[in-house]
């Protein structure tokens, strides 16, 4: 009988996939995109994937979703003659191209609806390999922590999770990359909104609380420094929304101490904890569970710093327009 | 398992150059530079010493956090790995000196590019992490880490080119690691680790590993611009700046070649079929054809050596054939096994050195003209007489004639091919040669052609120029240790081993 | 049928979507979404064989994967994003063209 | 036992119809304000109903908190968007049936 | 009682895929929002709904996050429409 609910959400998570691509007008793609990424939470609930769901709840749908909401601005036309530049443009490529372009479009629809049957039967077919279960059974009570899926990222798997701290900032310094931005511009448009204001007021201190109650429960439960991180984001997003933002306010170098604390301290207590003959990421069980709650915390400080950089540069991207000289 | 020696190499080979990276964060343009110059020279030190070390002692591991697999992730520098790792410091550290000098040319030079620096480093741990990795999830993350570096080292010229070619890159990057996710997801939802020594051992044949398979190997073409999926590769390696194009081409589109190369050989024997190898097969032979022809065709010096990339990429595909036997061969028998893998290791060590100093060459000529359309390479020889020489022995190398190591790997195909009895293609090796030769020496009559007008080349720093001709050198100097490299990695590995169809497997065999 | 095969089934689907997004669409925002699709599709696989594989809990290495999967997915989106958004701010160019 | 259980299929039964209502409203209602109006309505009423159904059923302290917590922040998130989307279309003050945001 | 809930998440799911065609037809950004919004809501309920057939108190941290962070697009939304308002004419 709950198989029905199965059923009707992954019906619902595939029509809003595709509708979302096939929608005309981008606000209807990102809108209906929302929509995916709460039914996609929907899905991990009913898969026990509590932790997932949190991560997707928090990442997916809320920086992902500020940030295309953000991108939105950007990409409505910025004048009716650069529109109607672009639409004429469109139009000859259309009309010139829509022959050429027919014949590949169905061998392409043809051959993706082949590898989908041929993935089908894949999944239908696979053999039970059993998975980890038994031996995180085991080694769960040397971990450290109670929760096995923290056990896992900062402990059994701890190098990906630190080259996961590593890929955001990475993130952050590709975002750097593509040029014409300056981290530390003051917004133009402070918040002159007293709702808006009233608002930050508000969910500021409850973002801290329930992201450090996130961080503490991940110990024992669903939670942890990445679904921490981004609540901490959260803030940082607001305070720049509303005409503050963070990284103009404080120092330079701390600032960057923010950004790397959490890879660089998971890095450092490694080589030291090397240095006395254990391997790189090994924790002496004794103390496991204290350093893990320092390296996640530490962890959760820069990932909410580094993606509250990224959405403040992607925020100031628009502010500029015409700031278009490239570096060379 | 713990009958190999434990070192703590792996482990700072990754862990070193993040460390640089992230402290050079803290430092302003000059001093990024520096740091980040320092950890180029540290890290390549290091994987000099790390491969004494793999010399010495064979395979070490670095068992990470103490959790053995499948549970945990292992790290594994057998000979193989730490011949990726050795071309990847010695070519990485020529590169950094040139980006050193080349970023601080004044007035000719491009300007001061401080991100450049920390994220090399990071390119440079992905690229280690990749070559050491030995976890199938761990792979995903560390290409992932590499892809976006790379790209952001592609678009950080800030030319809108650049900015195209770098979102093209990013998409199919991500398409291409999210296929090989899907492929992992797979293999562990059917045997439930990610050890590639495990899986070797519990994978069974089946649909779902077939389909696996699949998945992967397209996903990771796309990564390494295998032939159909080559479309990224021209635009974003010509728009980049030279010490970058030179880091793309030379190291990174090999990363994605060595997991394919790993996959294969040690992970799904049991899946692969004689005719899956004849495919990849085609596909480089016609990535040989196709990238050198379209290279013969260009105007631009930037563009011949990245359409020029793909067709070497070709060639690596082309061993692939030749590692797998056709049913009811043993690989004791196949004496042609052995060529095939120093064909392509050497394909690899050739191509980057030769490339690498391609680019970087090219990058001079465009500082010192101010462009690259080849119609104004006339006189080089009289204006940049070091740098015409690093591209004819760049270009020599490619061609594959002695005694370069290009000439080495492309010998050993033929005596592979020919060993093998799939004399098929052994034309498309002679035709990819004609056609490089077409394209090196229609740049080399250029460059001794008299000139029209006098004065065009601005002077360039004369360390730059013989930073790409010690690179041009190097792809000929390796052939030298080549008795010894192929002994290196005969010790250990899986250098060497090909793998045996089976019959009832659905082995399509010609012979 | 059992609630992981179900959502296996599903991933395939979202995951092929995703693909053929990537391929078909013209915008790059399309696009980007496309490729978190097929994020989605892929993560979707891993959970469901995990909860295949539950005994007391959950197999929780899935989990702890498709975690670090989104946030790695996430940071290529975002600079996705900046990527497209500063073609757009440099060109007023919304998909790629034939020649670029 | 019984009278809670009976109690909370009430209460679900209640929030439903509100949701039902809430986005037939949405579908049907002619103007934006109206289906404002609506959308108030489901939020407001229907998650207020299920959640007090849930609140008597799990029967925890800490979870009732919980469950208010949520009902507040959706409301409050609801109606703050609720206004801005208002003042928003009240300020625009004309019809944007073609020419939105594309 | 397990019945009645998995009735009531049916319900609901199939409240969603009503409300979809809202977003569909528009044909305002308002409306899609809105409607978005609804989409929200109805999935709060669910995970409700959820947690207490599932009898997992941790589903109410999922829908915390989704609640909290629910403010962030919405101030998001502001600023498209501050854009919006800068440029109409």
């Amino acid at each position: 009988m709950s198989v029905l609910i199965d059923i009707i959400l992954a019906i619902l998570a595939i029509y809003l996939a595709f509708q979302s691509l096939l929608a005309k007008r981008l606000t209807q793609t990102v809108f209906i995109f929302f929509a995916f990424g709460l039914a996609l939470a929907l899905a991990w609930v009913r898969l026990g994937a509590i932790d997932v769901a949190i991560t997707e709840a928090a990442i997916a749908a809320g920086f992902m979703g500020v940030l295309f909401l953000d991108a939105l601005r950007d990409f409505s036309p910025r004048t009716s003659n650069n529109q109607e530049k672009t639409e004429a443009a469109k139009d000859i490529f259309s009309k010139k191209n829509t022959k050429s372009l027919l014949l590949p479009r169905v061998a392409l629809v043809l051959g993706l609806v082949l590898f989908l049957l041929i993935s089908l039967e894949a999944i239908w077919n696979i053999p039970d390999g059993g998975g980890l279960t038994v031996s995180v059974e085991t080694m769960l009570p040397e971990s450290g922590v109670e929760h096995p899926v923290t056990a896992v990222l900062l402990n059994f798997r701890a190098y990906d999770t630190w080259l996961e701290i590593g890929v955001i900032l990475l993130g952050l310094l590709a975002i750097f990359a593509t040029g014409g931005i300056k981290l530390y511009l003051k917004p133009d448009v402070p918040a002159q909104d007293i709702l808006l204001r009233q608002v930050i007021l508000f969910f500021t201190p409850i973002l801290f609380l329930f992201g450090a109650f996130l961080l503490y429960i991940g110990k024992s439960g669903p939670g942890g420094a990445f679904q921490a991180g981004v609540l901490w984001a959260a803030i940082g997003i607001l305070l720049h929304l509303g005409g503050k933002p963070v990284f103009s306010m404080i120092p330079r170098w701390l600032g960057q101490l923010l950004l790397t604390l959490g890879l660089g301290f998971f890095l450092l207590l490694g080589f030291i904890l090397m240095a006395g003959g254990a391997t790189l990421f090994e924790y002496p069980p004794a103390y496991a569970g204290v350093l893990i709650l320092i390296v996640e915390t530490l962890a959760a400080i820069s990932i909410a710093a580094a993606l509250t950089a990224i959405f403040a540069n992607l925020n100031q991207m628009q502010e500029k327009p015409n700031d278009i000289e490239s570096t060379t | 398992m713990t009958d190999l020696l434990t070192s703590p190499y792996p482990a700072l080979l990754v862990g070193l150059p993040v460390l640089l990276a992230t402290l050079s964060l803290f430092f302003r343009t000059r001093g990024k530079a520096l740091v980040g110059l320092l950890g180029c020279l540290l890290t390549a030190g290091l994987a000099i010493v790390a491969f004494i070390e793999v010399a010495q002692h064979g395979t070490v591991i670095h068992i990470l956090g103490g959790w053995e697999p499948p549970l945990g992730i292992m790290l594994r520098m057998d000979s193989l790995a730490a011949v990726f790792i050795g071309m990847t410091a010695v070519v990485g550290v020529f590169i950094s000196l040139y980006a050193w000098q080349y970023f601080r040319a004044d007035e000719s030079g491009p300007g001061e590019f401080p991100l450049f620096w920390p994220l090399w480093l990071f390119l440079w741990a992905g690229l280690n992490g990749l070559f050491l990795s030995n976890d199938l999830f761990n792979l995903f993350v560390t290409i992932e880490v590499i892809g976006i570096c790379a790209v952001a080292l592609a678009v950080l010229s800030g030319k809108t080119t650049a900015m195209f070619a770098g979102l093209r890159y990013l998409l199919a990057a991500i398409t291409g690691s999210m296929a090989y996710l899907f492929g992992v997801a797979l293999i562990y939802g059917s045997t439930g680790t990610l050890d590639l020594g495990l899986l070797g051992q519990v994978l069974e044949p089946g649909t779902t590993t077939t389909f696996a398979l699949l998945v992967i190997t397209f996903g990771l073409m796309v990564k390494m611009a295998g032939f159909p999926f080559h479309f990224w590769l021209p635009p974003a390696h010509s728009a980049a700046l030279a010490p970058v194009s030179a880091l793309l081409s030379a190291l990174v589109v090999k990363g994605a070649f060595y997991i394919l190369l790993r996959l294969w050989m040690e992970v799904f024997g049991v899946s692969i079929t004689y005719a899956a190898g004849q495919l990849i097969g085609l596909a480089g032979a016609i990535a040989v054809i196709w990238g050198s022809w379209q290279a013969f065709m260009q105007t631009s010096l930037k563009l011949i050596v990245a359409h020029s990339s793909v067709a070497q990429l070709g060639y690596l595909l082309m061993i692939f054939p030749l590692l797998i036997l056709a049913p009811g061969v043993t690989a004791d028998s196949a004496d042609w096994l052995s060529p095939a893998w120093t064909a392509g290791i050497f394909q690899v060590i050739a191509h980057a050195f030769a490339k690498a100093s391609f680019f970087l060459s090219a990058g001079l000529i465009i500082m010192a003209l101010g462009h690259d359309r080849i119609e104004s390479l006339r006189d080089l020889v009289g204006n940049m007489r070091i740098t015409a020489m690093a591209i004819g022995l760049a270009g020599v190398s490619l061609i594959g004639l002695p005694p370069s190591g290009g000439f080495m790997a492309k010998w050993m195909l033929l005596k592979g091919i020919f060993l093998s009895g799939q004399w098929w293609w052994a034309p498309v090796v002679l035709a990819g040669s004609l056609l490089t030769a077409g394209y090196v020496f229609m740049l080399l009559r250029l460059a001794f052609a008299p000139a029209r007008e006098m004065g065009t080349f601005k002077p360039v720093p004369k360390s730059l120029e013989i930073v790409a001709l010690i690179l041009a050198l190097g792809s000929f100097l390796i052939v030298f240790p080549a008795d010894y490299m192929i002994q290196f990695l005969e010790s250990t590995g899986v250098f060497g081993s090909g793998i045996e169809s089976i019959v009832e497997g659905g082995a399509y065999g010609n012979d | 049928m059992e609630t992981y095969q179900i959502y296996s089934l599903t991933s395939a689907v979202l995951f092929v979507i995703g693909l053929g997004g990537v391929f078909i669409s013209r915008h790059f925002i399309k696009k980007i979404i496309a490729t978190i699709i097929m994020g989605g599709g892929v993560f979707l696989s891993f959970v469901s064989f995990a909860e295949r594989d539950a005994l007391t809990f959950a197999d929780p290495v899935p989990h702890a994967l498709v975690i670090t999967g989104i946030v790695v997915a996430v940071a290529s989106a975002a600079f996705a994003l900046a990527l497209a958004r500063r073609i757009y701010q440099l060109t007023g160019e919304e998909s790629f063209t034939k020649d670029k | 036992m019984m009278i809670k259980e009976v109690i909370t299929v009430i209460l679900l039964v209640v929030g439903c119809f509100f949701f039902l209502a809430g986005t037939l409203g949405v579908l049907r209602f002619p103007d934006l304000f109206s289906r404002l109006h609506a959308l108030t309505k489901a939020d407001n009423l229907g998650l207020g109903f299920i959640a007090a159904a849930m609140a008597l059923h799990i029967g925890s302290p800490w979870a009732a908190l919980k469950i208010f917590s949520i009902w507040f922040f959706t409301l409050l998130a609801s109606s703050t968007s609720c206004y801005l989307i208002a003042r928003f279309q009240k300020e625009k003050d004309q019809p944007t049936d073609r020419k939105e945001v594309e | 009682m397990d019945i009645i809930f998995i009735i009531v998440v049916v319900f609901l799911l199939l409240n969603i895929a009503l409300g979809l065609f809202r977003v569909w037809r528009g044909p305002t950004v308002a409306d899609r929002l809105l409607t978005t919004q609804l989409f929200g809501t109805t999935g709060m309920a669910i995970l409700l709904v959820l947690a207490g057939y599932l009898k997992d108190l941790n589903l109410l941290n999922v829908a915390i996050t989704f609640n909290v962070l629910a403010i962030l697009l919405v101030i998001g939304l502001v600023q498209v429409w501050k854009k919006k308002k800068g440029e109409s004419p």
